[in-house]
């Protein structure tokens, strides 16, 4: 109890937990679950934006989306690092993934239909991210905040060019307008729904932020995010897919309309539209290249022994 | 040779865009976190060069074609790439047997080109020679890797060289266009540049424990437009947005 | 409600348009030379009718829009076909599962249109139920075939069942271009078919000694342009050459 | 001998072999390398024109070569047949096929880089085909005679969709007319090879007249291709890519350059420029299609216990 309190303390003081150093082991656990699910969330997350980089418009845009799945494959793999300073390993947090166990966000599991989705992944998408994440860069586990503060630097210089593509686009003729639209109509509810479920019906909130694993309910952190995102949307001349969205003057906060928590749900349990691709796709990924792993190993395993004889 | 530059540029542009698209195919898909970073890598490096050498072949040519313009608006046999980076994927001995081949000859053209006398190639080359080096040893190294892995892993490296050894003696072959712009100190003489190569194939190969290369029969006829099958599918899929909207900015 | 024959007829013309596509890709790839021969058979059935249906629907819109245009020169959001039509072959099991799943689906419709008070709907249905019904047999026959074959074959066939299952939901849903041309008498009511799919479906898996389908949640969007993103490639590779020489006859 | 003699004469009297007649050894076996040759040409065959079907420029083009890949199909099925009438399986010939024992016409490793490519296979591959098989439906063996008759109304039906495909492309655009000339350039020459080596050094030749599995000379089928054929070119406005090719009227036939023989020994030894792609397209799906013709044999043996039962 002694060790729980003194941990307890240095949390409340914002102080830094390092690998070494005591911790919960609910904390430990939570902290595997949370840092591993983001790391799958950029690993899935690179298919549905891989699915445009061989069309993709322009040469220069072609390079501006592959260096931001490179990123996304960098931030798994700083995240996947994190988790293992807590005792998990990279072939458990997978097999996981794959048996369904651990989930990534639910985001992913809708498809990319047209170039203005990859614009509004970056600009919705990422942004919501980064709401999520910015509080993340204080929280209480050190290489968590320390991966939060590279990936957030990049996330935002993502959602920059993702507005930016939107831009141009919807400056552009009439179907790549049409083509903006579509695209908000279908990411703006999913997008909003990843700050999780309202806060009366999140069962891990309150310890959560109690060991700075969060530090905003979400909540919060939609609201803040509707209200930055809105006047963006209205900037490009498009509209937003919400008929009850409506400033409030009193709360100085957009009022907007009731979430298809039915919908989340479904996602979540796997049944989003294109769910079976994207776990087809990591699975066979991984077992395809099963050998190339293996051969890696015993060849560093010869040179090893070649190196100590 | 008139607009023998144009060519020259416009080959070593299609080169590394056609190599480019391939290695992003693998987005997502590669045998682990970090290879996908690799191939991502080295396929961004690819068409960055692209865009440089592209953008250089439509000023030389003077008619107001742009890099995109090139790249999106050119149907098959207007592609002067060699054969070997239309190479279908295959599994990740393939890809790298691909790279590995490409990138040391490449990396010893650019270290000639850095020399041109053309001050755009020069510095292009130049440039890029870091980028290639370190293309010709990562790929070196899962040659050795593969090669002296497992024996599943040595018997697809086998196969993997195998494929793409064909395409090598196009590498080195030279035309009216290359011939003109030795004579002017502008190319590199491919010949020159074999033993080189095959010295550092065969280090390797020796090092990944692999059996020498057979020379088969030599498959020819990208640098004049007649490719293998596979380079009309690449496009389809890569020219299909901008030919779907010819009139739209990005 | 406008247009909503032309609606209807593009529906039908790109159900049949894309599903003879995805056949065709198995041409020369198929598990034995008879099996290449049915699969290039339906193909040609599907082709033919999207022929027929898309030929229509551009004489009903009026604006001089040809079949091969409608093919040839419409991008994805505009494209209304099902869902289900769209998915990747995968291995032959999930090739019959598809096929079985729609061409049992389409026959029931057919006979239905069959009897549509819009003449020319009615014709082309009724020339092609002959048709359909044979697709649907020869793949309820390789349902059977390969659910009571190996223990492989019976895991493939389960799993192809699954993949395409959730696209059974939109196959029968209504939408006002639907319930306009069902109060006309042209259409056919989606809802009044389930009974029927389901007893032959029920039928099929039973003899072939398969598990009940369990019924996820439905995966819908394609009527309305929102496909999953298997279409977009299909499309980059059918509408290269027409795009790439939009002023060629062929 | 009296077999024998009497063997001979019934071929010499233009009759025909049946499958239960007795026949020499060296027949059956010519026979069945012959015939299974010809089928596996005709699978390989698929693959080149395949390659254009999902890419055909409008769709009846789409319809007339999935047809006409359709139709090649079945001639591989009636060839596999005739075959088999000679004790040969289905499974030796394929397997021969993919150990590289057997061959198939070396044409086929050729790629198909332009749609012009699809009219000039019709035209030039289907029109050597057909004046190497014309003969063919009065060869000795019966099962062979009968199936070539239908290859042969087929092929010439072909010949004419294709060589139409070129005239409607010669009178199209620059581009069109360009990739005319060129698959003309290229399929040329191969096309003109497909008649086998001069008889000069073409070792089987006079066994086969004599039982009648040949009827002319290869050179002979050769010549009459090509004085078919270059009115054919000059018809479409097209160039036959031989600086030698002139009228001869002496002759009264075309006089033609010389045929690179090197480039077609090396094909025959397997080194064609889509050798390895079609070789590795064919083993492909024998090899992945393997489950499913266990399953059916493993459901028909089933089946028919439970017929007996």
């Amino acid at each position: 109890q002694e060790l729980i309190d003194a941990f307890e303390a240095r949390v409340a003081a914002d102080a830094f937990i390092e690998p070494k150093d005591w911790m919960p082991d609910a904390y430990r656990r939570t902290l595997i679950r949370q840092i591993s699910q983001h790391a799958h969330s950029e690993i899935v997350g690179m298919l549905p934006e891989g699915n445009w980089i061989t069309r993709a418009p322009s040469l220069k845009r072609k390079t501006i989306l592959l260096a931001k799945v490179q990123d996304e494959a960098g931030h798994g793999l700083y995240l996947y690092s994190a988790a293992e300073t807590l005792g998990a390993s990279r072939e458990e947090m997978i097999d996981a993934l794959h048996s369904g166990k651990a989930k990534y966000s639910t985001i992913f599991n809708y498809p990319t239909l047209t170039w203005a989705d990859i614009g509004a992944i970056g600009w919705l998408v990422d942004g919501a991210a980064i709401m999520n994440q910015v509080p993340l860069q204080r929280t209480s586990y050190g290489p968590y905040a320390r991966a939060m503060v590279r990936v957030c630097k990049e996330e935002s210089f993502h959602q920059r060019q993702g507005y930016d593509a939107l831009i141009v686009m919807s400056n552009g003729t009439d179907e790549q307008k049409a083509m903006v639209q579509d695209a908000i109509d279908r990411w703006w509810w999913p997008a909003i729904m990843m700050f999780g479920p309202p806060d009366d019906n999140s069962p891990n909130s309150a310890q959560s932020i109690r060991w700075r694993i969060k530090r905003e309910t979400n909540d919060e952190l939609r609201q803040k995010f509707i209200d930055a995102t809105v006047p963006q949307v209205h900037l490009l001349g498009m509209k937003v897919p919400d008929p009850d969205l409506k400033w409030n003057e009193e709360r100085g906060h957009y009022d907007y309309g009731a979430l298809d928590w039915d919908e989340f749900y479904a996602v979540v349990r796997g049944e989003g539209p294109t769910a079976k691709e994207r776990m087809e796709a990591r699975r066979k990924a991984w077992d395809d290249g099963a050998w190339v792993r293996e051969a890696a190993d015993a060849h560093e395993a010869r040179r090893r022994l070649k190196a100590a004889a | 040779m008139e607009n023998a530059l144009f060519s020259y540029a416009l080959r070593l542009g299609d080169d590394s865009l056609v190599l480019g698209q391939r290695l992003s195919e693998w987005c997502g898909h590669a045998p682990a976190v970090e290879v996908d970073l690799s191939l991502a890598n080295i396929g961004l490096d690819l068409i960055g060069q692209a865009q440089l050498f592209l953008g250089y072949a439509g000023e030389v040519e003077g008619k107001g074609r742009s890099d995109d313009r090139l790249a999106f608006h050119r149907d098959v046999m207007a592609w002067t790439n060699c054969l070997m980076v239309e190479q279908p994927n295959g599994d990740f001995a393939r890809t790298m047997a691909r790279q590995f081949l490409f990138s040391t000859w490449q990396k010893a053209l650019f270290d000639g080109l850095a020399a041109s006398k053309d001050a755009r190639l020069a510095e292009i080359a130049a440039k890029a020679v870091k980028e290639v080096t370190y293309h010709a040893e990562l790929a070196g190294d899962w040659v050795i890797r593969l090669g002296d892995g497992t024996e599943e892993s040595r018997r697809r490296m086998i196969d993997g060289l195998d494929w793409h050894w064909r395409f090598v003696e196009e590498l080195f072959q030279a035309d009216a266009v290359v011939e003109t712009l030795v004579a002017e100190g502008v190319a590199v003489d491919p010949a020159g540049l074999r033993p080189g190569f095959d010295a550092r194939v065969a280090a390797v190969l020796a090092e990944a424990g692999l059996p020498e290369m057979q020379l088969p029969r030599g498959v020819v006829g990208g640098r004049k437009g007649h490719h293998s099958e596979h380079l009309g599918h690449i496009l389809a899929v890569m020219q299909h947005i901008p030919r779907t909207y010819p009139d739209a900015v990005w």
